[in-house]
């Protein structure tokens, strides 16, 4: 078993949906609240990183990354070493593909909100952020959950776009899921199967404790 | 749009659409008015236009100093700046927190234990103890309506805007409510806005009402004013008028300073009013406790004025009162009604189909021109 | 060790690979890291600044690409030649043998249902096989009974798992332990197709650790391993 | 451009989505409604397709579906012709690794519907099957839909298990994103270009369309 | 849990938690009840378990010859099944579909243009001419409100449940709503259960009240009867009596039947009630209506009945009524109501600190045994 990996991955996960959560919240409530033109647009854009193949997407990624870009200059020059091929441009890249299940979810619960609540969460004199972070939030929970289930998993599967951005180096950018994608590939079927094995049990206990915790939070509170 | 008025709270609020507005009112630091009028009048609108939710085309509310909508001037402060206590027609608690942190999320940022025992007072204000842990959807409805108005109150608003806030309760904690209301307003002295389709509890309760009809502001004055001297057949109607008529003035008398009308078939005396010009079709109102029985078992002070005979043809009793409604010279068209003592009704073997002789007291009779 | 080379290295060399570096770990006391692709990949990594030092490409083509742009030290060196079987798993209609005369009869007369090969287009076992085929009048014959991996490997799961009748595989994937279980093979005669020539190359930042496993691959203890597990070792040809 | 695998992908996106929609909203529907003991279990267990590298559940799909197998077996003699490698394979494994998508925002949409709404419904005397149509169903709308473009444009992304289950069959279970991938392999960078190109402004079409007109719909409804 | 009653609606519900309940009443064809009591005394709860909504754990609840719900048969019909028509306190509109929708949505499976005539009618029945292409949220509260009571009818149920089905809308169009509600009541001969805290309303339309507290139904019985004559001092202050007093039987007279009741040192004189023996701690109650002012002017009948002395604590005018608050011989916790013509109160020259003499009619004093 390929601890180094397990570890790497969940660290990656970890992060993703860390990062992904606020910018999620963020853009899913703009797009809940507001109504502008192109609204519908920057909503279908939000879901395209879905349809390339992500070893596709992974590399136009690494185009976009890699040194001779703007993007990979600028960020060598201000962090002094490369962004591809580095923890760092794992996570940017699985932060891009995992916009749609960040943002989606938590849009539809900040449309689900009655208005009249924020109304008087303001009419009580709450703060902007007050009246989000004591009603709102709480009210919009469930969604923004799915979105870090939904984002949790994927960035612990998703290989595509991770091998082609990270280069599959072992401790360094070798996930999980490479890492069991290579036992596959050598025939290793043991190895992959117990990794894979391991995988699952992990996340599903993971999930399946997050699910809890909420259950019971919901069915003392209901929400 | 300017205004002289200082001190409490200026409206004045103009639009044509959505929601059809030209509605204008002062309440003075320490006043409660009441606006009434009919399902969809505007009321609810006003009040959202006063809380900073709705932003009409053109408009001014102004608190003390302080211009909170001016569309001329283009300011419009946020609904959090405004300092109002609001309570929703539709309460709009926050459905995830229990009625006691309904109150203690809104209360600034003092400790905890002190919110809560802010939260625990106004709560037992509105007769709540007992139930501060429970949700929304763990009360019932005039429960919840009670928690609205204890967190109305939880940050000490400037102005205080109740949109039917006693609607679901029954009239014991109705009557206890409006006490402790009208306790608060001493004590606070802040302009309070109350919507209400109960007239008693405008009555009881209000320093001025602002009768309302789709969306216009019609009259505006002391309930007991309102409501005795409407200025319109409208306005009578609004308020919950009965004895509504069409007349026409004929004449004035200097001694005893009466005016007449001519209603149908009859000459009335009516109360002074010389600005009214003989000729003039009018419209006029009586209030039924003005309108006196000619007793059987002995006259009655002021069976002189007004006689008029007619057959009862509605014979209600509601509680210790009898009210009744006759058709003048029977004629369906024209019924009046009065009330009396029970005991009088019973003493005089009133019922369906008697003929009776009433007397309109002159000084219940309130003229209003007609446009 | 986290600054340790890293060595990158096509898929199909997994198993083979790993017992060399245990090797030349044990014998020089030096770490390397082995970072597993497919040569596409892994030429279009190095192309984007990938810190790889050593490329083992299962396709000359790759490493001729990376020569062009000067992102070698030099023209690198053969490390092994690739064959092809064909494998037949368990109850299959078709049987192997070197002249695939069985698998003639088996398209002619339909028994055979599938016939997995690598993607002609980008795997180097895939290109070998359409020669083959087309070399025996097949290719044209099989049309959509031709199932196609992405790569080799892919390609020996499809026959692993008894999905298809017939596969064109690297003579190392059918070594595997995992395979001989589930069927006979035969390895062809080279003649039918291009030479699979495996070619590896310094890249322009080789540190002396990863030039020292360059070396140490084309000595008589890693050629005899990567012979044991199906890599030809190269003849004369630099 | 390879149009023919474009077509297949659509197909292959349209199936998917229209065989998960009506099941996803069951799933979604009971989620949200029941309280079970093992509720939080189910849930986690949904979510479990993302969590392994499309590759490796595909090789484990190819396994269950294969000949070998009692399911491809059962199938074999049913249809008539084998589960691996053939269209309705693929449509399966399409199925099974897009439920976390569709089932995921169709429940959160079910769990903030108000519940006096439905007994409003009742009250009125409508069948649960009317209350469902014309009730339950309109207010959910945008959850389902967040499903269905959650789901259609995974599906058109995916290659992994595709491949795996697929077998890259040109005109039978090549879609465009392992064409694509092909292309990539294959250096061909140009065509490679110009296919997602096609790829992605087609999608970005198709989403933003859906969304304009559900936005529509709802500026004037606002449902 | 068994009833001999037939025809109409019959309700037995009991459970201890989570909401307490011991409530029975009956409610037959053409009848209309209405449920009165604080907030939190279950009525909504109770409508809840009528429409199947809520299953408390032990009730009986019957249609005619049909069980709803029987816990002890364990039946338990569901709520699509037992053609009830309800109006929710909070409405519960499809937020989705236009007025006129949520009205066709409910009606069978008739054509397109039937449905939406119906539903027109409807909708003009509750005075919505005009709005029908409104969702719930671009309509006032009392427009949702008139909105849930048409769908409500739509189904043409064998029972209707209203809980506050009127008390968002203005007084004009409540009595309207009230008329129609009669007429209907009339026509369809269908158990209407309607829950109200208005109790003028409640004695307009009821056959029969139903007067809860704490999920415990205390009383029922005509408006009249159990608002003239409650059992309890508890009832009494349920259904808003004032003039609410302890006292003691002393004893019984025969001619005049009468019974004589000592109180805060007076011996009061009261409707005869033989079976409440002397020494017998009671309750009582007089109608502010029932409390005749001693006249300066002149006599009036009745003045010889049990005549108190007090001073005027509150004056308020209501209409053309006033409302006087005495306490009796100054001592403020004996506070005396009673009500009179405005023209009565200006003629005795009543006001705030008058000593006045009333006299309590003898008949209109009611008594309750304490328990
Ligand atoms: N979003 C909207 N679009 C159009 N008209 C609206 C909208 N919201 C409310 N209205 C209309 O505006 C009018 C005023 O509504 P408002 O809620 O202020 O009435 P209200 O006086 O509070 O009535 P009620 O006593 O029934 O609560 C109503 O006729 C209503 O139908
Ligand atoms: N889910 C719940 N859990 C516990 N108690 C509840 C729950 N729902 C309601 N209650 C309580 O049950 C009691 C009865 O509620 P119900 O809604 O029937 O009262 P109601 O008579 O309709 O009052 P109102 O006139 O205020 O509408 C209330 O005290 C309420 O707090
Ligand atoms: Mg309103
Ligand atoms: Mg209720």
């Amino acid at each position: 078993m390929d601890w180094s990996a397990l570890a790497l991955s969940l660290e990656l996960a970890a992060w993703t949906t860390a990062i992904l959560m606020p910018i999620g919240v963020l853009i899913g409530r703009t797009l809940a609240r507001r109504q502008f033109v192109a609204k519908s647009l920057v909503e279908a854009l939000i879901a395209l990183p879905l349809v390339l193949p992500p070893t596709v997407l992974g590399f136009y990624l690494l185009v976009v990354f890699s040194g001779t870009s703007p993007l990979g200059q600028i960020y060598e020059m201000l962090i002094g070493r490369p962004l591809v091929f580095s923890f760092q441009g794992l996570l940017l890249a699985s932060l891009i593909f995992n916009l749609p299940f960040a943002v989606q979810p938590v849009q539809r619960a900040f449309e689900s909100l009655p208005g009249d609540i924020r109304e008087a969460a303001w009419c009580c004199g709450m703060s902007s952020w007050r009246t989000f972070r004591s009603i709102e939030f709480p009210l919009v929970w469930t969604g923004v959950l799915s979105a870090m289930v939904l984002t949790f998993a994927h960035t612990l599967g998703e290989f595509g776009v991770v091998l082609m951005v990270g280069g599959n180096i072992p401790g360094e950018t070798q996930t999980i899921a490479i890492s069991i994608y290579d036992r596959v590939q050598a025939l290793q079927d043991q190895q992959a199967a117990l990794m894979s094995a391991i995988l699952l049990v992990f996340s599903f206990a993971t999930i399946s404790l997050i699910y809890i915790i909420n259950n019971r939070r919901r069915s003392r509170r209901e929400y | 749009m300017n205004t002289n008025n200082t001190g409490g709270l200026h409206v004045h609020l103009e639009q044509a659409t959505p929601i059809y507005l030209d509605a204008q009112f002062h309440c003075a630091t320490g006043e409660l008015i009441v606006l009434v009028g009919p399902s969809g009048s505007g009321k609810s609108t006003i009040l959202r236009c006063i809380a900073g939710l709705t932003i009409p085309k053109q408009g001014l509310v102004r608190f003390n100093e302080t211009a909170w909508l001016d569309t001329d001037l283009g300011i419009h402060l946020a609904p959090q700046k405004r300092s109002v206590g609001m309570v929703f027609q539709h309460y709009a608690l926050f459905p995830h927190l229990s009625a006691l942190d309904n109150i203690t999320v809104v209360l600034g940022e003092t400790s905890r234990v002190h919110r809560e025992e802010r939260a625990r007072e106004l709560l037992e204000l509105v007769n709540l103890q007992g139930l501060e842990s429970r949700r929304p959807e763990e009360l019932s409805g005039g429960q919840q309506q009670r928690v609205a108005l204890a967190r109305s109150l939880a940050r000490d608003p400037d102005v205080l805007l109740l949109d039917e806030p006693f609607s679901a309760v029954d009239q014991i904690t109705r009557r206890k409510l409006q006490l402790e209301l009208a306790r608060l307003r001493q004590q606070l002295k802040m302009p309070i806005v109350l919507v209400t389709h109960d007239l008693d509890e405008a009555c009881i309760l209000a320093d001025r009402m602002c009768v309302l009809h789709h969306g216009r502001s019609l009259q505006a004055g002391a309930p007991a004013d309102v409501t005795s001297r409407p200025d319109s057949d409208l306005v009578a109607r609004l308020v919950g008028l009965t004895n509504l008529f069409d007349g026409e003035v004929i004449d004035h008398k200097s001694e005893p300073k009466i005016t007449l009308l001519c209603w149908a078939n009859h000459t009335l005396e009516c109360r002074h009013r010389p600005e009214i010009r003989p000729g003039q079709p009018v419209s006029w109102i009586i209030p039924p406790q003005q309108v006196i029985l000619h007793r059987r078992d002995r006259p009655s002070r002021g069976e002189r004025e007004n006689p008029v005979h007619g057959v009862i043809r509605d014979f209600v009793v509601l509680g210790g009162d009898v009210s009744i409604t006759m058709f003048v010279e029977d004629n369906p068209d024209l019924p009046l009604s009065l009330t009396l003592s029970s005991h009088v009704a019973y003493r005089n073997h009133l019922g369906m189909g008697e003929h009776i002789t009433v007397s309109l007291l002159a000084h219940g009779i309130h003229l209003m021109p007609q446009r | 060790a986290a600054d340790s080379p890293i060595v990158a290295a096509a898929s199909s060399l997994n198993p083979a690979l790993n017992e060399v570096r245990q090797i030349f770990e044990a014998e020089t006391g030096q770490a390397i890291r082995l970072s597993f692709g497919s040569s596409g990949n892994i030429a279009r990594q190095i192309i984007r600044g990938a810190p790889f030092e050593l490329f083992l490409s299962a396709d000359e083509r790759y490493v001729r690409t990376l020569v062009d742009r000067a992102l070698t030290i030099d023209r690198g060196a053969l490390y092994a030649i690739g064959r092809l079987v064909l494998f037949v798993p368990n109850g299959s209609p078709v049987r192997a043998d070197r002249e695939m005369r069985d698998l003639e009869r088996a398209v002619a007369d339909g028994s055979l249902k599938r016939l997995a090969i690598a993607n002609p287009e980008h795997a180097p076992y895939g290109r070998a096989a359409r020669q083959l085929l087309e070399a025996r009048g097949l290719w044209d014959r099989l049309g959509q009974k031709l199932v196609m991996g992405e790569n080799i490997s892919q390609t020996t799961q499809f026959a692993a798992t008894g999905s298809v009748d017939a596969a064109i595989l690297s003579h190392s994937m059918a070594l595997s332990p995992a395979m001989s279980r589930r069927g006979r093979f035969v390895v062809l005669p080279e003649k039918w197709h291009d030479p699979m020539r495996h070619r590896m190359v310094l890249l322009r930042d080789a540190s002396q650790i990863a030039v020292a496993f360059y070396s140490f691959l084309r000595a008589p203890a890693a050629t005899q391993i990567l012979e044991r597990y199906g890599f030809s070792k190269p003849g004369a040809i630099p």
